[in-house]
């Protein structure tokens, strides 16, 4: 199947637009309105920017640009693609809603060294859509490492020791992770002469000894350790120190997903469906992920801190996402892609939530949110909604991508990994639903005299609820995820749906 | 055993710049007496040198003077041809040579005098002393490191 | 033929003869004035730096530039020969030596007030010192003017700390004599055999005498005199606390060109001088090489976490810098040796970049000690913003000058099968990390105990223009590494391990 | 020292000796081009003659015969006669230091060759006279302050 391209330097202005938003912000840092409404702006043009790219994507065409030639034969390169333009479009649309939610929320706390925070966040974005639109594992790895060093100082914003130990055990994590998987390019770039990604895998990495291709496939999973996979995740609750809305964008949304991102792109268009599916890879990694499926949902349930326990959810649901991708059948890949975009509106739904109540209740376990939903019932609401999406429950979009994955898993036949999703909903439904049980049924201790939270704060998090239903109900509507996952589906299973 | 007597009879200017070198490495890394390294230093050098001059000797060959340079070209060429000289291209390296090593005892000098009036002393072990003791007055660094520590 | 003409066919010499003159000339022109001297220093390193381009320029376009002394010709006269791997090196040093130049103005100024005078002058001379080490083609010309940079480089360190400067100085004095000492005697060594002191010519005879235990025990004496020079791991005593102590702007540029040109010339003897089959095949100089610089790698950054003073962790820094290098070069392979070649000009743009920062917060705030940069991020927010992206070179984060070479070390690495490199590599990228950590967390996120709120005091503008310059760079080549690469190292790591021809 | 600096005998002889001791430097220094000799050796030995009177008539007296600035100025002037020389060759198209090219006497290469070598040898003998002076000025005597340290002063092989 021949894929048209397009050459068009969109995908780069894309990229470019918040980096020159994060220069502007540093100017004006003693403006504090100008310096957030260059947030907005960049916010809009880098997400019209992104969905301007669509309509070819959807026509099944293929973007690139060549920035330029770093090293002989190894360009900073871009290419846009369905799954590419997937996450680009979930982080670059919900950046517009964090953006307003932020400013209520540093705003209602008086945060200190706002324009850093701004400036990071803005980086921090474009490194994610670079990661998005890379053509290579080189620019990945630029823009992934860029994104590790950008979030730093968001994870130790508050500059206490508890956030400086926590930015630490964050950086020692991802560094390490970024150290293994810049090894695993190397050795790919080695052996086939080339790291740029190929629907059908690199061609090349099938002559490899068995053994080596072992050893290749656990670096580079350490190296996607953004992925938050099981042994490797303790940075992700930990990095829950940082303001809520890093937590909502980034450790929900930009940061995870650039993790899962990259080992989609590793599974599927480095090594490919073929040799996943040949070494016998595929079956190993998806038994790996149920593990921390289940385990981390079974943290969860012991945390207390609400955004603790949304952390442990994320991991858990991460790999929801890898697992769809390893299951290799049509249906697997393509619950694993769509979660991507879906979870990333419920949960993030779900940290402004938990953001709201720090700011107006200041409350952060859940043991002390008796009664919470009487002040702030559409606070509730929306993390009802996002809790009952993550359980996967109708209306909201999570059962969709688990109707997906129960499809994959029940192609291959394998008991273990239907098993796998059915107690991993259950105990979804183990962690949330007693939020949900005090907030709404719970008698308050005492007369609560706190109300909703600032209309900067109560707007995004509504219409992200909001569009989590409605990705629920009309998942097919032209143009819409389901359809660009398709596309990514297509391509890479190499037929048509 | 002959053997080895006779090979270093036969080479003993080379066997004597060796012990020479070795003797001036010994006083540089073992010598705790800064003037005694630089000595140590000469006479490293000047082992060099005289292997250096040991090269360009030529059994029979005589100081490589032009004996009637100034009467002309013609009478150069015959002074050259006639007589054995020695090889005059190691006695020029070497003059270049012991530039160098003057220029760097006098450095050498210079900063040992410098040293003496820092810490009164040229021993090693008494500037080493002062400078662990980290007392302000001898060391910039020692004062910073104090008020870091504070 | 026209001026212009007579200028550019005796660029070689002129690089080095303009500022021994230069260096000799500022006596007077400080007499005049103590100001002009640096406006002198800059009109001849700002003409150095052309020259030297223009000779860069000229090899690449049209091949290696053989420079006849006095008109007599090879191998009875001294020759200046520049090729690729030196006309890249010149440039480096004619650079780093204009940005150092322009950054001392204030802080020789404050560091050095009654020194101005012999400070730039010495600080000439150890320009030409470096320059005719690289430029020239003669290897006793060599040794002399490896002693020019090495006198200029002791008095420009004792121009430092009080008392400390003079130690480190005098120690550096001894281990370089013993250094230059073993470079002479190989040189006579050689010389005994050969009975020629080109290069080039020497590179012709010697292939048919290598079973001489002599030529042997030349490579030894080589290595061993650089391996003092450059500061390799288990002979690097010297560097920390000649560094540390130096002026700063004097650190800079011993930092940045020292070491470097000390590992130019160790690839000038050991490729040129001898040839790469000697090397790496018949002696495993190579082989040793990089083992000795997978220790230094390792141990440098180890011993670099163990300093509070930024000037002493650079100094380590540049020990463990200074392995990547020689790896890159023993590794003997054509990617490898690219890698150690681009890491020259990288490690020379990130550390004196870093040693500038350094010597700017000396200037500003008199501290050296790295718990007590807290606040710095917002007293001095471009210096620190220009530490960041050298640390980050340092480290290896792409995008910069550091991954590059790390890319091309690692690459090489795998080449010749010597996995344990790689992981060398990576390794000390982490270890870099926890030591640059350390001080970003105390500029950018330290609480100042004293004052609550921190005045804005940059650095003077004389300052910040190299150093911002440095930082550019660092960017510039980590992004477009293609041109230094494409250009000069790769014909150069071919040529150097004899596979292809210079042009 | 203040013995022998009183001593009539030595302060006598000195004064007898040093002019002596500089027509012998200069004599070295104009026979460098043709045999053992030179600007270097020709300059040791004449600043040898300062350095004497100095240390028999003390500092100060040797200072007002070779002063600070005196001293700078020789040290600058001998390597600019020395690069001049050696760039006047480029002028007239030869290479550095290429003597033979500069048409003084067009008929014979070599005569000027060795001439503007004598030339060279007085710049370095110039240089190398100031700079042995200063280094005893500089190592000997306590009370001065400014301090010069010698660097590399000879660069020609």
């Amino acid at each position: 199947m021949a894929i048209e391209t397009v050459h068009s330097i969109t995908p780069a202005l894309a990229v470019l637009v918040s980096m020159v938003a994060s220069v502007l912000i540093l100017a004006f840092g003693k403006y504090p309105n100008i310096r957030e409404g260059w947030t907005f702006v960049a916010a809009f043009i880098k997400f019209s920017l992104v969905i301007s790219m669509l309509p070819l994507i959807l026509e099944g065409k293929v973007i690139t640009y060549t920035v330029i030639e770093m090293l002989p034969n190894l360009p900073i390169a871009f290419k846009v693609d369905a799954f590419g333009i997937l996450f680009a479009i979930t982080s670059s649309f919900l950046w517009i809603f964090v953006s307003s939610y932020s400013i209520g929320y540093m705003r209602t706390l008086k945060e200190h060294a706002q324009t850093r925070y701004y400036f990071c966040f803005a980086i921090a974005l474009s490194s994610a859509i670079g990661i998005a639109f890379s053509a290579n594992l080189v620019t990945l790895f630029l823009f992934y490492e860029l994104l590790t060093i950008s979030t730093y100082p968001l994870v130790a914003h508050t500059e206490t020791s508890e956030a400086i130990s926590s930015g630490r055990k964050y950086l020692t994590y991802l560094m390490i992770s970024g150290i293994s998987l810049l090894f695993s390019i190397l050795v790919v770039y080695h052996y086939t002469g080339t790291t740029e990604f190929s629907f059908s895998g690199i061609a090349g990495l099938e002559t490899l000894p068995r053994t080596t291709l072992y050893i290749l496939f656990i670096t580079f999973m350490v190296g996607c350790a953004k992925a938050a996979f099981m042994p490797l995740h303790a940075w992700l609750p930990a990095a829950m120190v940082a303001p809520t809305p890093v937590s909502a964008l980034l450790h929900a949304v930009a940061v995870v997903k650039a993790g899962v991102f990259t080992a989609i792109r590793v599974i599927l268009y480095v090594f490919g469906i073929d040799l996943m599916e040949i070494s016998g890879l595929w079956l190993y990694m998806a038994y790996f992920v149920s593990i921390t499926i289940i385990l981390a949902s079974i943290f969860a349930m012991t945390q207390d801190n609400l955004k603790k326990r949304l952390a442990y959810s994320t991991v858990s649901q991460l790999s929801y996402v890898v697992l769809g991708a390893v299951l290799i059948t049509q249906h697997g890949i393509t619950g694993g892609m769509l979660h991507i975009p879906y979870h990333g509106f419920m949960k993030i739904t779900l940290f402004m939530c938990a953001g709201a109540l720090i700011v107006t209740a200041k409350k952060e376990n859940i043991s002390d949110m008796n009664g919470i939903a009487r002040q702030m019932p559409i606070t509730m609401l929306a993390f009802t909604v996002g809790a009952l999406g993550m359980i996967g429950m109708p209306p909201a979009g999570g059962y969709i991508t688990k109707w997906y994955l129960l499809l994959g898993a029940a192609e291959l036949d394998n008991m273990i990994l239907i098993g796998v999703l059915l107690i991993s909903a259950v105990l979804n439904a183990a962690y949330f639903f007693p939020v949900i049980y005090v907030a709404f049924f719970k008698k308050p201790d005492k007369e609560l005299t706190y109300k909703e939270a600032p209309l900067t704060m109560l707007v995004p998090l509504t219409l992200t609820a909001i569009i989590s239903i409605i990705i629920g109900i009309w998942p097919d509507a032209p143009g819409m995820f389901l359809d660009i996952v398709n596309i990514a589906v297509a391509n890479v299973t190499g037929g048509g749906i | 055993m002959s053997g080895i007597i006779e090979i270093i009879f036969a080479e003993f200017n080379y066997w004597i710049y060796v012990t020479l070198m070795m003797i001036g490495f010994y006083a540089m890394i073992a010598k705790k007496n800064l003037i005694k390294k630089v000595i140590g230093a000469n006479i490293f050098q000047t082992a060099i040198f005289l292997f250096y001059i040991s090269l360009a000797e030529v059994k029979g060959g005589t100081a490589p003077i032009l004996l009637h340079g100034h009467d002309g070209a013609d009478a150069a060429h015959k002074a050259v041809s006639e007589v054995i000289y020695v090889n005059p291209l190691p006695h020029v390296l070497i003059l270049t040579a012991i530039v160098v090593a003057v220029s760097t005892t006098a450095v050498a000098l210079a900063l040992i005098i410098k040293i003496y009036e820092e810490y009164g002393s040229l021993e090693e072990d008494v500037i080493l002393a002062y400078r662990r003791q980290l007392q302000p007055e001898f060391s910039e660094h020692a004062r910073q490191k104090q008020e870091g520590e504070q | 033929m026209t001026g212009f003409d007579l200028i550019t066919d005796h660029l070689p010499v002129l690089t080095v003869v303009i500022p021994l003159m230069a260096g000799f000339l500022t006596p007077i022109v400080g007499w005049i004035d103590r100001k002009l001297c640096w406006y002198w220093v800059m009109l001849t390193m700002f003409a150095v730096l052309l020259m030297t381009s223009s000779n860069l320029y000229t090899v690449i376009t049209s091949g290696t530039i053989h420079y006849h002394l006095g008109g007599w010709t090879p191998p009875i006269g001294i020759e200046y020969v520049i090729d690729l791997l030196n006309g890249f090196v010149c440039l480096i040093i004619a650079f780093i030596g204009l940005m150092v130049g322009i950054y001392s103005i204030e802080s020789i100024k404050k560091e050095l007030p009654n020194k101005i005078i012999p400070f730039y002058s010495i600080f000439l001379l150890l320009i030409t010192g470096l320059m005719g080490m690289t430029i020239t083609g003669d290897i006793f010309n060599f040794y002399v003017f490896l002693e020019i940079s090495s006198l200029t480089a002791y008095a420009l360190i004792a121009m430092g700390d009080r008392g400390d400067g003079v130690v480190a100085s005098f120690n550096y004095l001894i281990m370089g004599t013993v250094a230059a000492s073993f470079i002479l005697l190989g040189i006579g060594y050689l010389y005994a055999v050969t009975g020629s002191l080109n290069i080039a010519d020497m590179q012709g005879l010697l292939p048919s005498i290598y079973d001489n235990k002599v030529v042997l025990a030349a490579l030894a004496f080589f290595m061993v005199g650089f391996s003092i020079k450059v500061g390799l791991f288990p002979l690097h005593a010297w560097l920390p606390d000649a560094y540390t102590h130096a002026p700063s702007a004097a650190s800079a540029l011993i930092a940045g060109l020292m070491t470097k040109v000390g590992a130019y010339a160790m690839i000038r003897f050991m490729f040129s001088v001898f040839t790469p089959e000697f090397v790496i095949d018949m002696t495993r100089m190579a082989e040793i090489l990089t083992w000795a610089a997978a220790l230094a790698i390792v141990v440098g950054s180890v011993l670099a976490i163990a300093q509070s003073d930024i000037k002493r962790m650079l100094a380590y820094s540049s020990i463990s810098q200074i392995g990547y290098i020689l790896l890159g070069v023993g590794l003997a392979n054509v990617i490898g040796m690219q890698g150690g070649l681009l890491h020259i000009l990288n490690h020379s743009l990130m550390k004196c970049a870093l040693f500038l920062v350094a010597g700017a917060i000396f200037y500003r705030t008199g501290i050296r000690n790295l718990h007590q940069f807290q606040g710095l991020g917002k007293k001095m927010p471009v210096t620190t913003t220009v530490f960041l992206i050298a640390a980050l070179s340092m480290i290896g984060v792409p995008g910069t000058v550091g991954f590059t070479s790390k890319w091309y070390l690692a690459l090489g690495s795998i080449n010749a099968g010597q996995w344990i490199f790689v992981i060398v590599i990576l390794v000390s990228s982490l270890l870099n990390i926890v030591y640059f950590w350390r001080v970003f967390d105390n500029i950018w996120f330290g609480h100042p105990h004293e004052v609550e709120h921190i005045k804005r005091d940059e650095a003077p503008l004389s300052m910040l223009i190299p150093m911002v310059l440095l930082a550019v760079l660092c960017i510039f080549f980590g992004l477009f590494a293609y041109y230094p690469l494409h250009y000069v190292l790769e014909p150069l790591s071919n040529a150097l391990l004899g596979i292809g021809v210079l042009p | 020292m203040s013995g022998i600096q009183e001593s009539i005998v030595i302060r006598t002889v000195v004064r007898i000796m040093v002019p002596f001791i500089q027509i012998f430097a200069l004599y070295v220094i104009m026979h460098g081009a043709s045999g053992p000799g030179g600007g270097f050796q020709g300059g040791v030995i004449f600043g040898a003659g300062i350095i004497l009177y100095a240390m028999i008539y003390g500092h100060k007296e040797g200072k007002q015969r070779m002063s600070d600035k005196l001293n700078r100025i020789l040290s600058s002037s001998g390597v600019a006669i020395f690069a001049v020389t050696g760039i006047s060759c480029l002028v007239f198209g030869g290479m550095f230091l290429q003597y033979g090219v500069v048409p003084l006497l067009p008929d014979n290469p070599a005569v000027v060759s060795r001439l503007l070598i004598d030339v060279v040898e007085i710049g370095i003998g110039i240089t190398v006279l100031a700079v042995m002076i200063s280094l005893f000025f500089d190592v000997s005597p306590p009370e001065t302050d400014e301090e010069e340290l010698p660097a590399s002063e000879e660069a020609g092989q």
